[in-house]
């Protein structure tokens, strides 16, 4: 067992455990701390893979965007008291069950399957490479993405907004846009 | 125990997509339900990039992961907008009472 | 005075008497309200110079020595390059004498509706119908083809509908002029295949064009028979024959004037003129049963017109009963007399309806209960209706006897030679009871005491406008028939029967088109003709021997006998009758009333006009709704496959059979719903509207799918 | 636009509709406008197409002949004949009232404006088409509009109605492309030897391929194109779907339908089974003057049990169309004389033109009673002739219209039909002339139970007749009196056309 390994061990329970927390919290607050630990192992698990590109975008706008809108709309939308009401363990047992027949299956196929992959070379910088390809390769794709977004945008606007305007108005469509100019940059 | 390779991201990817469903199903607040839909695409994402780097030596599914990365950033905005317009209506974020579309 | 006239002057003439009346329909519908008087006068006027017209075009025939001239003129109404329609007009004899029976009736008529109808809320719609009504009815005289004829014949049907309809607001009413329409209808369905019929053997629709292929045998045997049988089927509903009479009794519901107009001197004279028209289109087996539906529908009638109370119902089964008479005349071969018999009923007919109107006025109410000793009251009423009631009675020196005389004579004479004495016997009953009938009405409302000592009190004669047309009418009943018999008088000249054989020899049978169909029809109508000389082994001729001319001396000489006595018989029965009137009803030797307690099942017969109605009803009319309900629910449940009725189909089941099939079809449509609507609920329940219940089942699904694939 | 007058009388309404999607859905009038002008184009360019039509040949005339797609063969094949002409009249007629007739509308203007146009543009395409592709085009253009309007502007059960007349016509367009296809691939082009979807080229029977000759193949396609069709007409038993769109359609939808819709099924037969399929045409003779005689004795007898005035109306349609269909088979009868021909064809295509112009008076009629009372239930009314005289007159005529009365313009079709049936089939012609005795009988059963008897105390208040409603009905009504007393306007139309048409199926 090497150190890289090892890294990857410990990432891969920073991203699992925390995940735990995110599926079962009662508190939904605690399960966007929680999130936020998930997400932080995924992009260190990308950074493991080097993908040095995408780790950073992970942080960027996932930690930073995303998550930060979630706990906006976390802190707006929470009724004093209310937990969660029904958490209990009953109704969890027929999506469980499934979960569970699905996490078998794809175990199955994970470790069933010979995936005879080669081992690992060592890692470029994708920075260039990523931003070459988006330009050439997949310009296309890429406009269209920039359109969605733009389309996200101004639906979100449109939804928050309230016939009077209030300030809610504001915030989220600032949260939106602290979003859009993450992924741009 | 053998050395890292695919086969580990994948059963990694696997309980997270299956953590990710199950909130997604169990969860009654919308916002944790976005919630699990976020860890079902970042198992997405972590099979493509483990993906493209064991198997294909390409550069493409990194860029298919940023693809996802910025849909789900604006899916989040979206989802999360709607979120508030519900809660402004029912007064709760409760996925359950939002079934005005039943009848 | 030089009366003579172009040929297109006369034309031109009978085109101005059928547009006159369209024109004062057009006017008064549109531009009624506006006028002053509500554009009565228009009316009166167009009509009047259309029955001046008339007498002009009837005064050229006056002179007119030649009994076939003819004057024809006609254009392509519908040409398709090989199929055509032609619209023409023709005058000769006859039309010149319905034009002015039409016309009078029709202008006195108009006058007198402008005293009887004075005050109605749609007194100019009333001018209008009457307009629209007279001029259908000289369309149906001037026509020179089947065609226009059935055009006409339906709009007469119309402009009658609208005027028994003319109080609509009266459930009766509205029941009365949609039965009329309907039975019409039903008679119609008959004359138009017996149209069809002949277009489709000849190719032609021209009358004269139709009698010289008749002639030629074009058309014969058996199909000829029941081609006219088809025509004289709108003879049945138009004349009101039996069985298709039911209508014109309840006709009565229609203003008086409407009924002295159309139901009595013109409009059910219609088919009685449609069959002496066509005369030569009748085979000798169709006119014996014309002969006994005129016979038996002339007793019948007679009959219910005993027990009747209503003074115009009473009129209605007199008119029934000499419509009778008419159509039986032209079964036994004389259609002049028929047409003589049509020109003075509608003379005093006409003239009876309209006293009955100036009663009804004055009383205020149509039973002959109400009545009685008006005589004194309404003195010019009551003079006029004596000249209508003896005419109408067969009274020796009025229209009335000459022209029934010489039908009962032609019966008789047809009985002689072909041994069907059944419609003379029936004739000569019915004109025993019509004088019966007339003079109890007489008794009962002119004479005795009055009944009802206000309405007595109230009564008062007429205006003018109502007495003026009373007297035009009773001198025309007097006078009209010249004092002589239809075939020595100045009648025989304006119906003289076709000669067939100069007109064949005018029209030379074209052989173009319709080769297909004659030889069709051919092979049928060779074995057919056969027949027909069977049962008709030349004495078919015989039947019609005063149609076709009289050819043999020998007839002549049966005809002659036949004449005088049926004329003994008739004086005779005349004179029984209204001395048994006068005994019952005037001297009150016997009391009806116990007489109908003696008999209580002949007089609800009777009374119940052998419940015709009642028949109806209970077959054909229910017959025609059970079915149309059968229909409709055979659409709903079997072709449209969805149920969603059972409440409609409850009730169109049991109104099918009872109870069974009720219990059985509602059990499994309610059976077929309720498990429709559980698989519904259950399908419902699985659509939560929460997209996680669905994320659920697209997990398990996909669960499933990945196993199976798996598995097998 | 003289040239193109075919292709401008079709679009005019779509540019119209086009026009109407950039006005604000609040400026109603604004909509209703530019909707009436739209429809009145193509009407003032029916007159011209009236006026310079030849009467003195059958052959196509105001022809537009562009390539469309030309891999598959398709063209821009505009043209018109005696057939389709009095059938433009009368669409651009009954469009144009129609929008008239909408004046009321007031849930979603802008759309139901819109789409009566885009109707209105698939009804001309379908009656001036001539290549096999572009007629099924507009067919289908047709369609989607119509269920529209009756989803979304129709009764209380409108989403029913409008599905089930979407299923049954979307299956009859099925077994239409099926039969088109089948055409297309055994059809040649006499010039290029290829495909073809010209009908022209089709009616031509030296350029079918020898499958195509078959004797079974041409019955087997004969047939799916006569059901397709018949759904349309609609033929009992495939008839259900009219009722119920009937009743559920507002006003001037059903005019549409009954008065336009209706005549596409015996148009398309008309158009394309004839001419492509003559054989067939007469091997099927019997069964359709068989099924003409069901149409008009079922439908009478259904009538007659309605309790609904436009269920009424609706099948009396039904009944009506059975005239057309009578008379259409008895055309193709072999060995019938021309003379018997012609009149059995003229007046089935003239029945089809005035069944148009009486069933459009009807529910007229029925729309302005609607509007009032609310409902429609006959034997809940009851006395209106004294509270609304004039109203009365209108539907009264409207009716003696519909019952054949002579001296309208039914009578003569009618007339002409049984003068042409019975030569060819005596006793099928008998049996169905008992429909006139039925038509009279609902017919004046509705009318003495809605107009006759005693005023009823409810409608006191009802008001007569207005200026609007008397718009839509005096011009179809004045109409259908003219062709009534005078007949040859329409008949010369369309005479030399159908000599020609059974010149083509007597072979």
């Amino acid at each position: 067992m090497t150190a890289a390994d090892l890294i990857f061990y410990a990432l891969a329970a920073l991203t699992l455990v925390p995940a735990l927390w995110v599926v079962g919290s009662p508190n939904i607050v605690h399960a966007g701390f929680n999130l936020l630990l998930t997400l932080l192992g995924v992009a260190g698990l990308f950074a493991w893979l080097g993908a040095d590109f995408l780790a950073v975008a992970q942080l960027m706008v996932y930690i930073g965007g995303v998550l930060v809108l979630v706990l906006f709309t976390v802190m707006m939308t929470r009724v004093p008291q209310a937990r969660e009401a029904d958490s209990g363990a009953k109704r969890a047992i027929l999506p469980g069950l499934f979960a569970l027949g699905v996490l078998v299956v794809l175990l199955l196929v994970a470790t069933g399957t010979h995936w005879g992959a080669p081992a690992l070379t060592d890692a470029q910088p994708t920075t260039a490479e990523i931003g070459a390809n988006f330009m050439t390769s997949y310009i296309f794709p890429f406009e269209y993405v920039s359109l969605v977004l733009l389309a996200a945008l101004i639906g979100a606007a449109i939804l928050i907004r309230e016939p009077r305007g209030t300030e809610e108005d504001d915030e989220a469509g600032a949260a939106v846009e602290t979003a859009e100019e993450e992924v741009q940059s | 125990m053998m050395d890292v390779g695919l086969s580990h991201f994948v059963v990694v990817s696997a309980l997270l997509f299956c953590l990710g469903l199950f909130a997604v199903m169990k969860r009654r607040n919308a916002v944790g339900i976005l919630m699990g839909v976020e860890l079902i695409l970042n198992s997405a994402n972590l099979n493509f990039v483990a993906f493209s780097r064991y198997v294909q030596h390409t550069i493409d599914g990194q860029i298919m992961a940023t693809f996802v990365i910025v849909l789900a950033a604006a899916e989040a905005a979206v989802a999360l907008a709607i979120v508030l317009a519900m809660f402004r209506n029912f007064g709760n974020v409760n996925a359950a009472t939002a079934t005005s579309l039943k009848r | 005075m030089n009366l003579a006239m172009s040929e297109n002057a006369i034309i031109t003439c009978a085109l101005a008497i059928l547009v006159l009346p369209l024109a004062s329909y057009a006017l008064t519908f549109f531009f009624g309200k506006k006028l002053p008087r509500k554009g009565d006068f228009i009316g009166v006027t167009f009509v009047g110079a259309a029955w001046l017209l008339a007498i002009r075009i009837f005064l050229q025939f006056w002179q007119q020595s030649d009994p076939s001239f003819r004057v024809e003129a006609g254009f392509t109404w519908v040409d398709l390059g090989g199929f055509s329609i032609d619209a023409g007009i023709l005058v000769d004899g006859m039309t010149s004498v319905m034009l002015m029976v039409v016309t009078t009736v029709s202008f006195f008529v108009h006058l007198y509706s402008t005293g009887y109808m004075h005050g109605d809320r749609r007194y100019e719609r009333f001018f209008a119908f009457l307009g629209f009504f007279t001029f259908s009815m000289i369309g149906i005289v001037l026509s020179n083809n089947l065609f226009f004829l059935y055009v006409f014949w339906e709009l007469v049907g119309l402009a009658s509908y609208l005027l028994i309809g003319f109080f609509f607001h009266k459930h009766s009413a509205a029941n009365a002029n949609k039965k009329a329409f309907l039975t019409n209808r039903v008679g119609d369905w008959g004359f138009w295949l017996g149209i069809l019929t002949f277009f489709t053997a000849t190719g032609t629709l021209n009358y004269f064009e139709l009698f010289a292929h008749v002639h030629a045998g074009t058309i014969q045997g058996t199909l000829l028979t029941f081609a006219g049988l088809g025509l004289f089927m709108g003879c049945l509903g138009k004349s009101a024959q039996m069985p298709l009479h039911i209508w014109l009794p309840d006709a009565m519901e229609g203003p008086t004037p409407v009924s002295a107009l159309i139901h009595a001197a013109t409009m059910v004279a219609a088919g009685v003129y449609m069959v002496a028209r066509l005369f030569p289109l009748f085979g000798p087996t169709a006119l014996l049963v014309v002969c006994y539906v005129g016979g038996i529908t002339a007793f019948v009638a007679a009959t219910i017109a005993l027990v009747k109370t209503d003074f115009k119902r009473v009129l209605a089964f007199s008119t029934l009963s000499q419509l009778g008479y008419m159509v039986m005349s032209l079964g036994a071969g004389d259609s002049v007399n028929a047409m003589f018999h049509l020109t003075t009923h509608a003379m005093f007919k006409g003239l009876l309806f309209l006293t009955a109107g100036s009663v009804i006025h004055a009383v205020h109410s149509q039973e002959i209960t109400d009545m009685g000793g008006l005589r004194k009251k309404m003195p010019i009423t009551f003079l006029t209706y004596m000249v209508g009631t003896l005419a109408l009675a067969g009274v020796p020196g009025l229209s009335g006897f000459y022209s029934k005389d010489g039908i009962l004579g032609s019966t008789l004479a047809m009985g002689m030679v072909n041994g069907h004495y059944l419609p003379f016997i029936l004739g000569i009953v019915a004109a025993l009871l019509t004088p019966f009938y007339m003079f109890r009405l007489t008794f009962r409302a002119f004479f005795g005491k009055p009944a009802d000592q206000e309405r007595y009190d109230h009564a008062h004669e007429s205006p003018w406008t109502m007495t003026v047309p009373l007297i035009g009418l009773a001198i025309l009943a007097i006078f009209v028939s010249g004092f002589n018999t239809a075939d020595k008088g100045w009648f025989s000249k304006f119906a003289a029967p076709y000669d067939v054989a100069a007109i064949a020899a005018q029209y030379p049978i074209e052989s173009a088109g319709h080769h297909l169909v004659v030889a069709e029809h051919a092979g049928e109508s060779h074995a057919e003709a056969a027949h027909a000389e069977m049962v008709d082994p030349h004495g078919g001729e015989h039947a019609v021997a005063e149609g076709h001319g009289e050819e043999h001396g020998g007839h002549h000489d049966i005809h002659h006998t036949a004449h005088v006595r049926a004329m003994m018989m008739s004086i005779a029965m005349v004179i029984l009758g209204i001395l048994g009137a006068w005994w019952v009803y005037f001297l009150h030797r016997i009391d009806p009333s116990k007489l109908q307690a003696r008999l209580p099942g002949v007089y609800r017969v009777l009374q119940g006009q052998y419940f015709f109605d009642e028949l109806y009803a209970a077959t054909v009319y229910r017959f025609t709704l059970w079915w149309s309900h059968l229909c409709s629910a055979f659409d709903r449940i079997v072709v449209d496959g969805i149920v969603n009725g059972t409440g409609y189909l409850t009730r169109m089941v049991s109104f099918v059979s009872g109870s069974f099939d009720r219990y059985v079809v509602d059990g499994a449509v309610n059976g077929v719903a309720a498990v429709l609507q559980g698989a519904g609920e259950g399908f419902r329940r699985v659509q939560t509207g929460r997209i996680q219940t669905y994320l659920v089942y697209v997990a398990a699904s996909v669960l499933i799918l990945i196993l199976i694939y798996r598995v097998l | 636009m003289g040239e193109h007058i075919l292709s401008w009388m079709t679009f005019f309404p779509v540019i119209g509709a086009a026009v109407i999607a950039f006005i604000p859905s609040e400026r109603k009038e604004i909509i209703k406008t530019v909707a009436a002008a739209a429809a009145a184009i193509p009407l003032v360019l029916a007159v011209q197409l009236y006026i310079g039509f030849d009467r003195g040949t059958s052959a196509f005339q105001f022809v537009e002949h562009y390539t469309w797609i030309k891999s598959f063969h398709i063209e821009y094949f505009m043209g018109v004949d005696g057939l389709s002409v009095p059938m433009m009249l009368l669409t651009a007629l009954l469009s144009f009232i129609c929008i008239i007739a909408s004046w009321r509308i007031d849930k979603a203007v802008k759309g139901y404006f819109a789409l009566f146009l885009i109707l209105e543009t698939g009804m001309f395409g379908v009656f001036s088409a001539l290549d096999f592709f572009l007629f099924y085009v507009f067919w289908e253009v047709m369609l989607l509009p119509m269920y529209f309007l009756i989803g979304i502007w129709g009764g209380p059960r409108r989403e029913y109605a409008a599905i089930k007349f979407f299923l049954y016509t979307l299956a009859g367009s099925v077994l239409m492309l099926l039969a088109m296809i089948a055409f297309y691939l055994n059809v040649s082009d006499p010039v290029t030897g290829g495909h073809t979807f010209n009908m022209l080229h089709m009616f031509n029977q030296a350029n079918h391929s020898e499958w195509l000759q078959l004797t079974n193949v041409r019955h087997l396609i004969w047939l799916g194109l006569f059901i397709g069709f018949a759904i349309k007409v609609p033929i009992v038993p495939f008839h259900t779907w009219l009722p119920d769109a009937h009743v559920e359609a507002p006003t001037a939808v059903s005019v549409i339908l009954a008065g336009v819709l209706l005549k596409m099924g015996t148009y398309g037969i008309l158009r394309i089974s004839y001419p492509m399929l003559p054989d067939a045409a007469q091997w099927f003779a019997y069964p359709m003057v068989i099924l003409g005689a069901i149409n008009i004795l079922y439908g009478a007898f259904c009538a007659m049990a309605q309790t609904d005035m436009k269920k009424l109306v609706a099948y009396s349609s039904v009944s009506h169309m059975g005239y057309v269909l009578l008379g259409m088979g008895a055309m193709c009868k072999v060995g019938v004389d021309l003379q018997s021909a012609q009149a059995a064809i003229n007046g089935a295509v003239f029945q089809m033109f005035n069944h148009g112009t009486i069933t459009a008076m009807m529910f007229l009629g029925v729309g302005v009673i609607y509007d009032r009372a609310h409902h429609r239930e006959i034997n809940g009314f009851g006395g209106l002739g004294m509270q609304m005289p004039v109203y009365t007159s209108f539907f009264s005529f409207a009716l003696f219209a519909a019952l054949g009365l002579p001296g309208l313009s039914g009578f003569i079709s009618e007339a002409m039909i049984f003068m042409g049936t019975f030569p060819a089939y005596r006793t099928v012609a008998m049996v169905s002339a008992l429909g006139i005795v039925i038509g009279a009988a609902y017919v004046l059963w509705m009318l003495q139970r809605v107009f006759l008897g005693p005023k009823n105390d409810k409608y006191d208040s009802l008001p007569d007749i207005n200026a609007r409603e008397m718009f839509t009905l005096v011009p179809i009504g004045i109409i259908v009196l003219l062709l009534g007393v005078y007949p040859m306007p329409v008949l010369n139309l369309m005479k030399v056309s159908l000599t020609n048409l059974i010149k083509v199926v007597a072979g």
